[in-house]
């Protein structure tokens, strides 16, 4: 295992050290393991949280500050974060106006983040509505099963339901803009290499040299299937074509186009992909109404890339186009 | 394991599920690499070892006491899903033992069952999911048989270990439908779920101490 | 060779497509391969160009932008560009005051770049002024050599220059920041992995599994020596003592500490090291003044990091500070 | 290789140069990934490339305007240390050989002399400094040897492709002083230097044409 780390049990502990000393408008609180602003809530504001296993930075401590998240809670390496850091962070970023979660769609995240705010509820009185992130398409959907996992789109989610609670909307406003990016939302992702947990020492699966894995989940979950490496060009079709029949995509909307590297991918390829995802999506009528393009979501040093696509009307746009300013996204301020 | 339920009884009783937790940690992560993210053994472990240090510092004097303490520590540093599910599990055993010193042998088959239900309200887990449920139903129908038929408590457990290890095996051709190992469909097929695994860890480590 | 591609001598081009296609403020002159600014120059403004082999993205074109560059002419992957680029970024961003290049140190670069300002005076009468940057430590220094590789205090300079010149500062003034910058900087890094070079497919060097280069060049040239893999903390001080030594920075010093991702490591991993490159300066009674943890000059997919520290006083810092509005850099607007 | 040099003549030496170099392509990336950054042979292969296709779209009849059309056509497609450095030497070589449709075969070594010193003035590159000066400045002192003792000009050409070999072997054990290989200090002894084989290459290329 190739790594720029200490200790395997160190890892989260020590990345929150850095990125605490790294950015001046974020605090940490080590005990819990949670990145909130460095300012105190404004009163009046909905506050809103997420978090999840750690290794997907920058999600989700990137993403707090102004304009997006108010904390993050960091759970181990792809293990959900517990109760007790939710509750501290509600507690931390509460207002007045109640406290947005967002949670990826993952059985221990939803666990977790529900028995937090049962707690809450209980003891504090602090309103805490949950919205569950649930948009990769390569899991067949079904009621019978955990559903799909939260993947891209928590990302613009973040950035979008963030604009919304700046902008003093009610907590249900808030959630219901969050559970509409959601709704217009879908992703699917492809693995060009394994990750390695760093706990575990070794890479989670074994992909030949010629092979990816299609579908793969960003805890380098096994995907729909194993197929031969192939051209930018194919991967943008193999993942673009069941996004588009999903919701389904239709020629005339509008939407953000998000190309995501997924740890170990660099920039250059990740252009690449967005210009064939870009041509595509022209040859369907659809228009790239804003881009994004980068690392944002990843899974420890997974070489790979996932395609986000969210339909958005003038409302979502505007609130994606507000001031941000986070580590990891920043525009306006 | 003595025919009533001491709190020595029941620390021993996790200890010993925290030793095979560590000696499998890997076997587990290597389950869990196949149909889901390679953390169960660092998870299970983790939490345990928190549960072992707690109770070196401070062991409640009641058995009921003991298992909720249990359910606490898997609560706040496990995490993921098997963090809220053992620790329920745990905690609903606990609760079920209520709050008295010792208690008699039968009620570890309610505590059981009991701690099978929260597993169930929690995550909704039906048997045939391909969970820890379908480790743990068996175990707690084998050990309220057994306890009714009159057998003393170690040859209780060990058929409730037997079950539970029946029911981990079973796992393998089950398709997911609950936790990570859904999102495969077929391919979660032909793995054996990480969650019973340890569920019948716990059972063995109570049947080793009633040899 | 595992990359989102499609034929290795498309690289550039598509990627040139890509980054146009996700910008509104960039444009491109694909048959120059030039990333500009969508805007005309102002006149008034020094422009400052610079340019390199391509594969390490972000540089340069994800630093054209307010604040920052206004050209980046795009070579062939890990190959200077041609002085034609050059000629014709000079003339597109000459706003009558004079175009400062900005040139790493490599022999390619500099004589490719050189030619393109001797042509230019000869030619169109704009007066050039190319500031080289040299600041890898990793490397002997002598006159009887190339000297130094120009790594990470480029990206510093970039910024710091490119703000200086939005001041309306002279040609000469904006070149004499840049010079400070250089003058000021030192850098040096570590390989985990090696890049494989998409015409070559396959890794430029072997490193054993239990091996790192240090010092290696980001273009994978090799390092000072191999050594085995190590903890992050001790990585940490194999890179900062000869950065150190080299100025030398002393104690009480204000620093710009850069933390930089090859491009196959993970942000995550980055903040690790952050934390102990800047625990390493506490220790040394340095300050941490500004900090910026990223992969933003990258050797394609190589797993690894360097470090870059600069000396700062007042107005570097306050420069650093002004307003940039790049894809890659942004704050302030 | 006829006693006159035409431009058929110098388009045909190009021509095999950049077959040379074609088939030599990995042989040169590999070269330079020891002590570079591996992008010598696809420098060298797009820059012939784009000479023979230049060759192919229009030839200069006046046998110095071949090579400075090769010169130009290398500046401009190549990049990197090579692309002034090789673009220079045809430059160089192209205006020495003047304006005239032939010119005299001796006139080839004042050509390659012409071109060795403009390499030198771009690149400031000593003999021994491990760099294509070293299999050039042997194969330009065989060749003027070769002409002033009034071989033909086939034999004095392939002396000269004698020297450029020997000069690209002495690379070996050098320790680079210029151009990328110099950032490896001592690691850069033992490794053949790329920009030197492909000058034996060249002069390879117009030996073979001789014989
Ligand atoms: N809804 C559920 N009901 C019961 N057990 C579940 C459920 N979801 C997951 N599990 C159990 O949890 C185990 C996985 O635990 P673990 O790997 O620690 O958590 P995570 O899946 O969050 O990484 C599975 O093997 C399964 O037995
Ligand atoms: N200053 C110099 N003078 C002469 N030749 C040089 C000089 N620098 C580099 N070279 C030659 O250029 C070759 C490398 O060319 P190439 O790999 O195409 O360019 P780059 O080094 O820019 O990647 C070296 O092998 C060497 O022969
Ligand atoms: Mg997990
Ligand atoms: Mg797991
Ligand atoms: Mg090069
Ligand atoms: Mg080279």
């Amino acid at each position: 295992m190739k790594k720029l780390i200490n200790d395997p049990n160190d890892v989260v502990a020590e990345a929150l050290l850095g990125m605490e000393a790294a950015h001046a408008s974020l605090s940490v609180d080590h005990a819990n393991k949670i990145i909130h602003r460095a300012q105190p809530p404004r009163p009046g504001k909905v506050g809103i949280i997420s978090g999840g296993g750690s290794g997907h930075e920058p999600l989700h401590g990137g993403f707090v500050g102004l304009g997006m998240l108010d904390a993050a809670c960091a759970g181990e390496v792809f293990t959900s974060p517990v109760p007790q850091q939710m509750i501290a962070a509600i507690k931390l970023v509460d207002g007045g106006a109640g406290v947005l979660q967002v949670v990826k769609n993952y059985t221990g995240d939803v666990m977790n983040f529900d028995m937090a705010a049962e707690m809450t509820a209980s003891q504090a009185g602090t309103r805490v509505v949950s919205v569950v992130t649930d948009d990769d398409v390569a899991v067949q959907d079904s009621t019978w099963t955990a559903g799909r996992r939260g993947v891209g789109v928590t990302v613009l989610l973040e950035k979008i339901a963030g604009a919304a609670a700046e902008q003093d909307r009610t907590l249900d406003q808030v959630a219901d803009v969050a559970r509409a990016v959601n709704a217009n939302g879908r992703s699917m992702g492809v693995a060009l290499t394994s990750c390695t947990v760093p706990a575990a020492g070794k890479p989670t699966f074994d992909l030949g040299e010629a092979d990816m894995e299609l579908g793969v989940g960003i805890h380098g979950e096994p995907g729909r299937r194993r197929v031969p490496l192939a051209p930018a060009k194919d991967i943008a079709a193999m993942l673009l074509e069941p996004i588009l029949a999903d919701l389904p995509f239709t020629s005339g909307d509008g939407v953000i186009a998000f190309v995501n590297g997924l740890g170990g991918t660099p920039l250059l390829e990740l252009y690449i992909m967005f210009n064939e995802v870009n041509t595509l999506l022209g040859q369907h009528g659809i228009r790239v109404a804003r881009s994004l393009v980068g690392s944002y979501i990843t899974a420890l040093d997974m070489a790979g890339t996932s395609i986000t696509l969210l339909k958005v009307d003038d409302d979502l746009l505007s609130l994606w186009d507000a001031p941000v300013n986070t580590p990891a996204l920043r525009w306006g301020t | 394991m003595s025919e009533n339920l001491s709190a020595a009884a029941m620390a021993q009783w996790v200890r010993q599920f925290a030793t095979l937790i560590a000696q499998n940690r890997e076997h587990l992560t290597e389950l869990d690499a196949a149909i889901g993210d390679a953390d169960h053994g660092a998870n299970m472990d983790r939490g345990m070892s928190a549960v072992v240090k707690a109770l070196d510092d401070a062991q409640p004097t009641a058995a009921g006491a003991v298992l909720t303490g249990v359910g606490m520590t898997l609560i706040s540093t496990v995490g993921g899903a098997s963090g809220p599910l053992f620790g329920t599990l745990f905690l609903r055993m606990g609760t079920a033992l209520g709050d008295a010193g010792e208690v008699p042998s039968q009620e570890l088959g309610t505590a059981l069952r009991a701690g099978l239900e929260g597993v169930v309200a929690r995550g909704k887990a039906e048997l045939g999911d391909k969970t820890m449920v379908d480790a743990l139903a068996p175990a707690a129908d084998a050990l309220d048989a057994a306890l009714a038929e009159g057998l003393p408590l170690a040859d209780a457990v060990a058929r409730a270990s037997e079950a539970a290890a029946t029911g981990r095996d079973c796992t393998t051709p089950m398709l997911a439908r609950k936790g990570r190992a859904s999102y495969l469909g077929e391919r979660s097929v032909g793995h054996q779920d990480p969650g019973a695994t340890s569920v019948a860890l716990l059972l063995e480590a109570a049947s080793e101490l009633g040899r």
